[in-house]
């Protein structure tokens, strides 16, 4: 098991590095001749106005608040999962009650309009 | 000789091995060196794919949408990409003013690199993976949000109103569909009692696909919204904001968000063949290796294509539809069928067919269920309120005014 | 040898990355530091042979923890910026006392020899699937089990509670 | 070998960075950062503990992963409501410095 996250280790780095070198070496080979109104901000032709990191709506943050329990539940299910063939059936149904559990959250937000996009 | 001829590339791997330990090295610096090889082979091989799959790519779509693709450089136009490759390397880069240097050029590396790490638990053969990592199912989730990360920082390293609204879409985009993915992913590992990718392959003596038609629909459908095509190209909706996240970047930096889109699309038909349609499992594939490695191109290929043909073909989604599609249907849909599939399969006995009987049943059920409700929802609407937009057609009663005709 | 020498790169790049976070003026980048903390720590789960939580460590924490305060960052933006002091006027009597409960705790782990053990047995490929009928066995974690899923499912309620704008509330 | 003293003193540095962090930072999200570091260090803790004396099968080693994830648990159901709460009142008062926050004092 050593061995296998050993290669992923060095795997991760070297899936940064190739393209980091290439960036480096396209950086090279391509002309290098800034302007002043080349490098100002794309805003379709007009120049930008008051702060750029203008405030956003909150919507996008209950979108990722979902996501976070429900990325949380993983550590939980996915052992189960792997113990799947080794339990009876009431592990597995403390599992969907564990699911259902779940869902009464996303149940919840979707009845205060929380989904809604708006 | 007989193991070059039916497993080459494992006799390849032997035999570096081999030529390592000729040379009375440690045993660990042998393993570290072959590892790096290896890696660094892999690695360089799936970016040097993506030149012949953007190919493919564009030749196919051209073909669906009833043009030629290109055709110019080259016999049938494969020179085309290798001419935009040394194309985009030439390019200058250009940084806006007031980018946040480190996380604008961090980005793209990050987006791509994402989607190669993917292929370092990918079994291809019998013989032939990267690492069989035990934990490979949640390895390639935790990946994924790595990818996310990258989009992130491109978007708001650029100092761009609409880069940053872009990536925040992309992002609500990419979160959303994850969950779907995850819960559907339960379910082969359900089956094969392992996260480990190479276990699942031989767990399937029948595909998953059989045993679970919904859930690789899923899974199907959200790794097509966590790869950002069409229908779920909202992230870069030229129409709606400029280009997303990279506005503002320009040549290879650029080019490398496209990278890794074209190899993650490879890459999600490649995962779905190994986790549903049995990977390298095929007639005579435990005698010969080389053709399981066949035959998971060839199911991967079938998959790729209908990756394009979905792409090719379907508009863009809306916003609120792409999110409601996520969080309405595929995420209660997803937990109902790992509920199910659970409760059924355990109460199933240990009979391979009976299995596959009940659950084809169960999963028949789910569906059916789905479209009943899905059909009462639908009549249970306020018909849609009509906007009542200036007439081009004039009331009866009023004159018709001719169009002045131009004096000729 | 080769391993203690990764181990005090990857214990450095964590350290410095989780001082950057609380020291450093813009609240964007203390995020990224946070992220690369995380990561370390991930590496450290790693090193440790919990391949399990090592993933876990980057799912949940880089791919939506992270996430999330890289959005609330986003969403506050407007008031927290990087003008202005971002520590409080009496760092120094905090940083006394930190020093001082680290030293202290430093001198009581090197102190005591049960510290100085190496690694046991390595764990077995099998441990997950031990978790797993250990997570639902009555008589172990079957109620830990349920009710963490009750507490993620309070924190969803409360959270998208608190954050839901209300129609006509206060802007 | 690396001795089991290392990691703890990893963590233990990690969680006094996190105290410091949530001493002295004004900004609450920068506040909850730092709790997170905390939450860190714990488990790199419990995962250093269960590797070195509780990983042989005899120990009952799914104890400590047990707790790893009630750890983890509590860091996310944290984050959520913290960050709910920092929005809200952001919103409210227009602003995320922790002493400015006394809507209790009344």
């Amino acid at each position: 098991m050593q061995n296998d996250l050993l290669y992923i280790g060095i795997f991760m780095l070297i899936a940064l590095f190739i393209p980091g070198i290439a960036i480096v070496i396209a950086g090279v080979l391509g002309p290098k001749r800034p302007a002043p109104i080349k490098n100002a901000a794309y805003e379709c032709g007009i120049e930008t106005v008051g702060e750029t990191w203008v405030q956003f709506k909150a919507q996008y943050y209950i979108y990722a608040l979902i996501f976070l329990v429900f990325d949380v539940e993983t550590i939980f299910l996915y052992p189960w999962a792997i113990a799947y063939n080794a339990v009876g059936i009431w592990a597995v149904l403390e599992a969907v009650l564990f699911i259902f559990i779940l869902a009464g959250g996303l149940g919840y937000a979707w009845r205060k309009g929380a989904l809604e996009w708006q | 000789m007989n193991s070059f001829l039916t497993d080459p590339i494992g006799f390849l791997i032997l035999w570096f091995y081999s030529v390592l330990r000729g040379w009375n090295l440690p045993e660990d610096l042998v393993v570290l060196i072959a590892f790096v090889v290896g890696a660094f082979t892999l690695a360089t091989l799936s970016l040097l794919l993506v030149v012949f799959l953007i190919w493919v790519e564009r030749k196919i779509g051209g073909r669906v949408q009833d043009r030629l693709g290109p055709n110019r450089v080259g016999p049938f136009g494969l020179i085309q990409p290798v001419a935009d490759m040394l194309k985009i390397f030439t390019k200058e880069f250009i940084t806006p003013d007031g980018a946040d240097k480190v996380a604008y050029n961090l980005g793209p590396i990050l987006a791509v690199g994402a989607v190669i790490m993917i292929w370092a638990v990918v079994p291809f053969g019998i013989t032939l993976y990267g690492s069989n990592l035990n934990v490979g199912i949640l390895y390639i989730i935790a990946v994924g949000g790595i990818g996310t990360l990258g989009i992130i920082m491109a978007g708001w390293g650029s100092n761009n109103k609409f880069a940053l609204l872009g990536a925040f879409r992309a992002v609500a985009q990419l979160l959303s569909y994850e969950v779907p993915m995850v819960v559907s992913l339960l379910i082969p590992v359900m089956f094969a009692g392992s996260m480990g990718l190479n276990e699942i392959v031989r767990a399937q003596t029948v595909p998953f696909i059989v045993l679970a038609p919904i859930a690789a629909l899923i899974f199907f459908i959200s790794s097509i919204a966590e790869n950002g095509r069409a229908p779920f190209d909202l992230l870069e909706a030229e129409s709606e904001i400029v280009a997303g996240f990279n506005v503002e970047y320009s040549g290879l930096k650029f080019g490398f968000f496209f990278v890794g889109d074209f190899l993650h699309a490879f890459t999600i038909a490649l995962l779905f063949s190994v986790l549903f349609l049995g990977g390298w499992n095929g007639p005579g594939a435990d005698s010969m290796p080389i053709l399981g490695f066949v035959y998971l191109m060839i199911k991967t290929s079938l998959m790729y294509f209908l990756g394009l043909l979905i792409r090719f073909t379907l508009p863009r989604f809306r916003i609120d539809q792409m999110l409601a599609l996520n969080w309405k249907l595929l995420v209660p849909l997803s937990l109902v069928t790992v509920s199910l599939t659970a409760i059924v399969d355990k109460l199933a006995m240990n009979n391979i067919w009976v299995r596959v009987i009940v659950l084809l049943l169960v999963n028949l059920i789910i569906w059916l269920s789905l479209q009943e409700i899905m059909e009462r929802v639908y009549r249970s609407r306020p018909p849609r309120r009509t906007v009542n937009y200036p007439r081009l057609k004039p009331e009866a009663d009023e004159p018709v005014v001719q169009p002045e005709t131009p004096a000729a | 040898m080769p391993m203690q020498i990764f181990f005090l790169i990857i214990a450095a790049v964590t350290l410095i990355s989780a001082a950057m976070v609380v020291t450093v003026r813009r609240m964007m980048h203390a995020a990224l530091w946070l992220v690369l903390s995380l990561f370390g720590v991930a590496v450290l789960f790693a090193m440790l042979e919990s391949s399990f939580y090592a993933v876990v460590q980057v799912i949940v924490y880089i791919g939506a923890i992270a996430i999330l305060v890289i959005f609330a960052v986003m969403l506050t933006r407007h008031m927290m910026d990087d003008t202005g002091r971002q520590i409080a006027k009496n760092w120094w009597a905090a940083l006394v006392a930190v020093v001082i409960a680290f030293g202290g705790m430093v001198v009581l782990v090197l102190s005591w020899s049960r510290f100085q053990v190496g690694p046991g047995t390595a764990p077995s490929e099998l441990l997950l699937l031990d978790f797993g009928k250990a997570l639902t066995a009555p008589n172990q974690f079957a109620i830990p089990f349920e009710v963490s899923s009750v507490l993620l499912l309070a924190a969803l309620i409360g959270s998208i509670f608190i954050a839901v704008e209300r129609k006509g509330g206060q802007k | 070998m690396i001795p089991l003293s290392w990691y703890v003193i990893v963590a233990v540095a990690m969680f006094c960075i996190g105290l410091f962090g949530a001493l002295t930072r004004k900004n609450a999200v920068a506040i909850l950062m730092s709790v997170e570091l905390m939450l860190n260090a714990v488990n790199i803790n419990l995962i250093a503990f269960w590797r070195y004396l509780y990983a042989d099968p005899a120990a009952d080693p799914t104890r400590a992963l047990a707790f790893v994830a009630i750890v983890f648990v509590a860091a996310a159901a944290e984050v959520a409501v913290g960050l709910a709460l920092i929005i809200s009142a952001y919103r409210q008062r227009n602003t995320v410095v922790a002493e400015e926050l006394d809507l209790m004092k009344g």
